[in-house]
């Protein structure tokens, strides 16, 4: 089955939003409609047409050829299907995608995945600032579904995180799992300084430590959990370096005791 | 949480036996814990009158009288869970990795404290290095009941 | 809106750094804004007038607004608009507090009168003295405020955030980990205040320190009274922040190039913008002699500014404009009173200074649109 | 310009016209049909079509610090769709104050009150107020939690001083009147009380709510002002708070008062949620107390924000804010609490409050006692008030309404058993000629000769709310800026205000307070007119007195 495919004719002239270029909103469509789809973001009116060679395939996976900074909102709103960028992307990758499967060959920009319900979003290079997180004003981030980072990820990753997976097997920047409601964040690399800060619930593992933990986070032993065994299990279909650390016996943190509390960073033993 | 809870679904009923005694059994780690626990149960098998109504006699998550709720009567028993030692105001030192209850219904008094004291035997004859560091009892201040039973009163 | 007769006379302009005059600026600037794919209208440093002028120009033109000091403001705004935050005025901290506590630095640049009239106290309502006591959360030197002051060192970075969240866990009496001791006795004292206020500058903080403080003032009002006092940023940028919230029901960093507002902070980031080469305008407003900052350089095309704020490189246009309070009538946000104040010039010239306002409202008639006017 | 709005059906209660005819218009003033001979400049066709006088609006939150912060707490529920630009500037940007003039103008509202607004945040309010295009507009200034009307009655300095106090502000501030807002509970929040009732005193003043509400009410009448004291009551919100309500209207004595938002106030305890109707005892209350007016605050079902000078009752209600956030601002008198929230007709409490304000607006029966509110945007944004036209106007409407809410919720009410319907005359009785009055708005709300020429022209149908929705025509001052429900073009009102003579020494002695108090000279709260960016901003009314 051919795939619909968008050939980035040259970089574009200004920012893109693509939030319009998803399976659902493709399906059915000719040429001539998908072609007339409007992706500006400034007062000079751009079209799909304009900025890329389309190849009209089964609507069911789209595929752009090239990708770039400037690319927003890849998949967004995405329900079911399948989105590939033989590229990287601008921010907003995801952004309150359902299901389906959004796989970026490249970096991802600031918000990837943000407030993302469902779904599996795969960024094979590195993420940005505030993966997962909402956007201003929203008072939840990522609801559900999965989302693997093969590289390190910025700043506040899955900020107010309240269900769902956040995998990064590289390194994060600070703050990782800021305000966390619930939900799962694992890294593989060094986190950045003070990781969980303002957590009320929710799991933060850290698999190469963190620069700086906060002292909010009370020392409750070592222990072989149970839960982290059933973690483990769901991450390796997706994640073999990143289950191989919840297999181990862990020390756990709980916290943020200036927040709610019922939080946990679990560290792996040696 | 770990293994079922199985008993009878009818049975005779009495007002007059002694319900929820216990000794908490803390140790290093889950294996030693769980050694001394077992080999407290099997002792207190062998007193009459008393059941220990979980199964294989040991509960792993414990609970405490009282909630924050209005509506619940029990909650965790926080001061003794070893996993949030770091987030309470925990009556657990660093050694302590793990902990055990045996919870011991009896038709007397009498009969509950005979199992309690057969189980300590056990508990202390197996020793620190295999088993339990330190045997605790809860009764949350009187609010569990009338009955008391002081662990110092009960040593072999 | 002023009529034009007149101003030509009190405005200077230049065009490429040649004078020209008031119509000639203003019309080759209309040219520039109009020919732009993403106009973006910065700086932002004006009056409410001139804010106004500004908003209905970007969304006439389909540009973008924002401010110089945008930054610090949508990080007190973030915690205002995702969580709960308790807040107070400049007033009822003077008249009221028994508490207070200075968190981090840059207050007194934020607030200059804070000293005089925050450390003065003035009778409580029953006619009692207030026995204010005053509680500092440094980075490092001890304070060296006036009067019995309680200084706790928190430290630079990361550290600093580190101990109000020991702070504020120790005020909820969780269990002591690694939080230093000294943190107990501040705690107390706040739990004890019957009206405490904390007062900051988001210039020196990070958004998840603010959300930190925030939370820190919720948990004490639980059992007591506490609020807080978010200081204000520079360029009147509070007056502009209610200008964009009630034009267009966002705040700064609102782009209309969709035909209506979308408010999106990482997307229409002035310097981001500039940086990334995606706006091919920028209009600089610049009237209470604030500069253009380092990545501004070069990349202006109209400035309109005071005498003070000139930009070092010359731009396309450049219209001098009077600053507000000083050579022209206005209304400004106010860090002593919390809310938007009328001020009368100081120095009013003879001829009276051209103000943003009148600047915009040159330029925007200069627009051949034919649309409406807002302002 | 003379203009003959031709063969509508004229509604005008203010003159008890009702009848098919013909309306003249002399540029911005109505006029008595002229001569036979006279030929208007333009004819208008309006057979078959509604004419009312502009609608007004008496109590709605639409400017001032409180309403724009809960613009900037909410951006994820206006965020905009791309939408091409609209006629008229900034009118889609959602929940500005450009949008807040064209859907008033486009429902045939022509005038509306901001109710609350701080004395300190006078300038503020009226900056805003200045960006609503099309209506003209009011507030009214809070008093009786600020420390200097509560000083005065603590010092015992009696109803002189209280009377120079209020007419200086009114001056200062440029209102048309005065509100109260939960008296005294908002000061004695400050003082850590977290509950506040009629017969309470706030510490260190020493004073009661009751005390307040009649100083401030004797004061208000006193100075000749027309809009009699505008009372939010205590314990808003809260089950068998009409208790509460009753209490004050009969505090009222035989002076005018006007009770804000009665549904607020309009529970009862009964029941096993604790929550029932304490509507019928109110109405029979009030259609007792003819010297009562109220508005009712309607409630009805969606998102909303709750905007509310009653610091304490929103600091209660922060744990049920949706989305979970809030603002709370002790404010120098009575500052502000904005608690997002959402009235589900799944939910008892709120099935509840929606019974309530309807049967107050159908158990009082003079229309012209009930205002037409749904304290915006507290009960409901006013945007539904084409629907909540609709429901009084039709029995069984509501009973489509009440089937949507559990049954034993409305069962806690009377209003299934309720079969008044309102009729277009009273709707325009309730929402044009009695407001006129309230306010003192001689030349508003009716269609007599010399009245203001602000006109709606509705086209009747069998579908109410779109009849009420989108006017077919709407003239402010006579200019035609509503064409089928669509604004085509802007023009900005006024500010009405009225201005009481202010005692120099009363000057003189506020100098003195905001400099020992504050420090602050006492007219940094000024509203001068230049600082209002349009031509002639204000409009003053004159005081009885």
């Amino acid at each position: 089955m051919k795939p619909l495919t968008f050939a980035l004719r040259a970089a574009p002239p200004q920012r893109l939003d693509l939030s319009p270029l998803t399976p659902a909103n493709l399906a059915g469509k000719p040429m001539s409609d998908i072609a007339g789809l409007e992706l500006q973001t400034t007062r000079e009116r751009v079209m799909a047409g304009d900025v890329f060679h389309i190849r009209m395939g089964e609507a069911d996976t789209v595929v752009f050829e090239g990708g770039g900074e400037r690319f927003d909102r890849v998949g967004a709103q995405l329900a079911a299907g399948t989105i590939m960028v033989e590229g990287g992307v601008g921010v907003e990758a995801g952004r309150a995608m359902r299901g389906g499967r959004l796989t970026i060959r490249g970096d991802a920009g600031a918000f990837a995945g943000s407030g993302m319900k469902g779904g599996v979003l795969e960024i094979a290079g590195s993420a940005g600032e505030r993966l997962a997180g909402p956007l201003s004003g929203e008072t939840i981030g990522m609801a559900g579904g999965l989302l693997i980072v093969r590289g390190d990820a910025g700043a506040r990753a899955a900020d107010r995180l309240r269900r769902g997976v956040v995998l990064i097997e590289g390194r994060a920047g600070a703050y990782a799992g800021s305000r966390m409601i619930a939900g799962t964040l694992a890294i593989g690399g060094e986190a950045g300084d003070l990781p969980g800060y303002l957590m009320g619930r929710g799991t933060i593992l850290l698999g190469g430590g963190a620069t700086l933990l906060s002292p909010t986070f009370g020392d409750c032993g070592e222990h072989d959990l149970v839960a982290a065994r059933i973690i483990a299990e769901y991450v390796a279909r997706e994640s073999a370096a990143l289950a191989e650390r919840f297999r181990r016996r862990l020390r756990r943190l709980a916290g943020d005791l200036a927040a709610l509390g019922k939080g946990e960073i679990l560290l792996p033993t040696a | 949480m770990d293994g079922e809870f199985v008993c009878e679904s009818t049975a005779w009923m009495t007002k007059r036996a002694v319900g929820g005694g216990n000794l908490l059994i803390m140790g290093a780690t889950p294996e030693k814990t769980l050694a001394a626990t077992e080999a407290a149960v099997e002792a207190m098998r062998a007193v009459p009158d008393v059941i220990m109504p979980f199964p294989g006699g040991i509960v792993r998550s414990g609970s405490k009288v009282g909630s924050k709720y209005k509506g619940a009567s029990a909650s965790t028993n926080d001061a003794y869970c070893p996993t949030l030692k770091g987030a309470v105001e925990s009556a657990l030192g660093p050694e302590i990795g793990s902990v055990l209850e045996i919870v011991i219904d009896g038709l007397t008094s009498a009969a509950v404290a005979d199992a309690m004291r057969a189980g300590l035997a056990a508990i202390i004859a197996l020793g620190p290095e295999r088993g339990a560091l330190r045997v605790g009892a809860g009764n949350y201040g009187g609010k569990l009941g009338r009955h008391h039973y002081r662990l110092k009163d009960l040593l072999p | 809106m002023a009529s034009g007769e007149g101003v030509m006379e009190r405005a200077g302009a230049w065009i490429g750094g040649t004078p020209a005059s008031l119509d000639e600026a203003a019309a080759e600037a209309a040219r520039l804004i109009m020919a732009s794919g993403q106009p973006l209208f910065a700086g932002l440093g004006t009056d409410v007038d001139g804010a106004r002028h500004a908003v209905a120009l970007a969304e006439r033109v389909g540009g973008v607004v924002e401010h110089m000091h945008s930054a610090p403001m949508l990080r007190d705004l973030d915690s205002l608009r995702e969580t709960g935050v308790m807040l107070t005025t400049p007033g009822e901290a003077r008249v009221r507090a028994d508490v207070v506590v200075l968190v981090g630095e840059g207050l007194d640049e934020a607030w200059p009168g804070l000293n005089e009239r925050l450390l003065s106290v003035p009778a409580r309502p029953d006619g009692a003295d207030i026995q204010r006591r005053i509680v500092v959360l440094a980075r490092d030197a001890p304070s060296k405020r006036p009067g019995p002051v309680e200084t706790v060192v928190f430290g630079r970075g990361a550290g600093f955030a580190a101990n109000l969240a020991a702070l504020r866990a120790r005020v909820k009496r969780r269990p002591r980990t690694a939080a230093p001791s000294q943190h107990d006795a501040i705690a107390e004292l706040l739990r004890e205040a019957k009206f405490g206020v904390a007062i900051w500058s988001a210039a020196d903080l990070d958004a998840l320190e603010i959300e930190m403080v925030n939370g820190l003032v919720r948990d004490l009002n639980e059992s007591t009274r506490f609020s807080s006092l978010p200081l204000a940023a520079g360029g009147n940028g509070a007056g502009a922040l209610a200008v964009c919230g009630w034009m267009t029901g966002f705040p700064m960093r609102t782009g209309f190039g969709s035909g209506a507002p979308v408010h999106d902070p990482w997307r229409y980031d002035a310097e981001r913008l500039v940086r990334a080469g995606e706006a091919d305008c920028v209009v600089w407003i610049s009237a209470f002699g604030a500069p253009p900052p380092e990545w501004a350089r070069g990349s202006i095309a109209v400035a309109l500014c005071d005498g003070g704020a000139r930009p070092a490189e010359t731009p396309n246009v450049l219209i001098e404009v009077g600053r507000p309070g000083v050579d022209h009538d206005g209304v400004l946000h106010s860090s002593d009173t919390g809310t938007l104040v009328a001020v009368s010039a100081r120095s009013r010239s003879p001829d009276g200074a051209l103000s943003v306002a009148e600047a915009l409202a040159r330029i925007a008639g200069c627009l051949s649109d034919g649309s409406g006017e807002a302002c | 310009m003379l203009t003959c709005i031709k063969g509508g059906r004229i509604v005008d209660p203010a003159n008890k016209r009702d009848e098919v005819g013909d309306l003249w218009i002399r540029d911005d003033r109505i006029v008595a049909p002229p001569q036979a001979d006279v030929r208007p400049d333009a004819i208008v066709d309006a057979e078959g079509l509604i004419v009312m006088a502009g609608g007004i609006d008496i109590h709605s939150h639409i400017a001032g610090g409180n309403v724009n912060t809960a613009r900037l707490l909410l951006p994820e529920q206006h965020r905009a769709h791309a939408r091409r630009p609209a006629a008229t500037p900034l009118s889609n940007a959602g929940w500005s104050t450009f949008e807040t003039g064209c859907l008033y103008a486009e429902m045939g509202f022509t005038t509306v009150v901001e109710p609350a607004v701080s004395p300190h945040h006078a300038l503020h309010a009226h900056l805003e107020l200045a960006d609503i295009p099309i209506i003209d507009k009011a507030i009214l200034a809070i008093l009786g939690n600020d420390d200097y009307v509560l000083g005065l009655m603590r010092a015992g300095e009696g109803a002189r001083a209280i009377q120079d106090h209020v007419a200086w502000t009114l001056e200062t501030t440029r209102a048309l009147g005065i509100k109260v807002i939960n008296a005294g509970g908002v000061a004695a929040f400050k003082e850590n009380m977290r509950k506040f009732s009629f017969d309470d005193v706030v510490p260190s003043y020493g004073v009661s709510s009751r005390g307040i509400v009649k100083a401030l009410q004797q004061a208000v009448h006193e100075l000749g002002v027309p809009h009699p004291l505008h009372v939010h009551c205590n314990n808003l919100g809260m089950p068998g708070n009409f208790k509460t309500a009753l209490e004050t209207i009969g505090a009222a004595e035989d002076l005018p008062l006007h009770l804000a938002h009665l549904q607020f106030y309009g529970y009862g305890s009964e029941g096993k949620q604790g929550i029932s109707s304490g509507a019928p005892q109110l109405a029979e209350a009030i259609n007792a107390a003819k010297n009562v007016t109220i508005d009712v605050g309607q409630a009805m079902f969606g998102q909303t924000v709750t905007i509310s000078s009653d610091v304490l009752r929103q600091f209660s209600a922060r744990g049920f804010a949706h989305p979970k956030k809030y603002v709370i601002f002790d404010g120098d008198s009575n500052g502000g609490g904005i608690v997002p929230f959402e009235y589900k007709a799944g939910s008892f409490f709120n099935a509840v409050q929606f019974a309530v304000g309807l049967e107050l607006f159908l158990l009082i029966d003079d229309p012209s006692r009930v205002f037409f509110t749904t304290d915006h945007p507290n009960g409901a944004p006013f945007t539904v008030y084409p629907e909540l036209f609709a429901l009084l106007m039709d029995k069984g409407l509501r009973a489509q309404w009440l089937a949507r809410v559990p049954a034993e919720a409305a069962a806690m009410t009377t209003l299934p058993s309720l079969t008044r319907e309102y009729t277009v005359y009273e709707i325009a009785t309730m929402t044009r000629a009695a407001p006129a009055k309230l306010l003192g708005l001689s030349d508003r709300g009716h269609l007599g000769a010399g009245g203001r020429a602000d006109v709606a022209l509705y086209r009747p149908g069998k579908d109410r709310a779109a009849m009420f929705r989108s006017a077919a025509r709407v003239y402010k001052d006579g200019d035609l800026v509503v064409r089928d429900g669509a604004v085509t073009h802007y023009r900005f009102g006024r500010a009405i205000n009225v201005s009481p003579s202010v005692d120099a020494a009363m000057r003189k002695r506020m100098e003195g307070y905001y400099d020992a108090r504050y420090g602050l000279p006492s007219d940094f709260m000024a509203v001068p007119e230049g600082a209002i960016p349009r031509p002639e901003p204000f409009e003053t009314i004159a005081c009885s007195s």
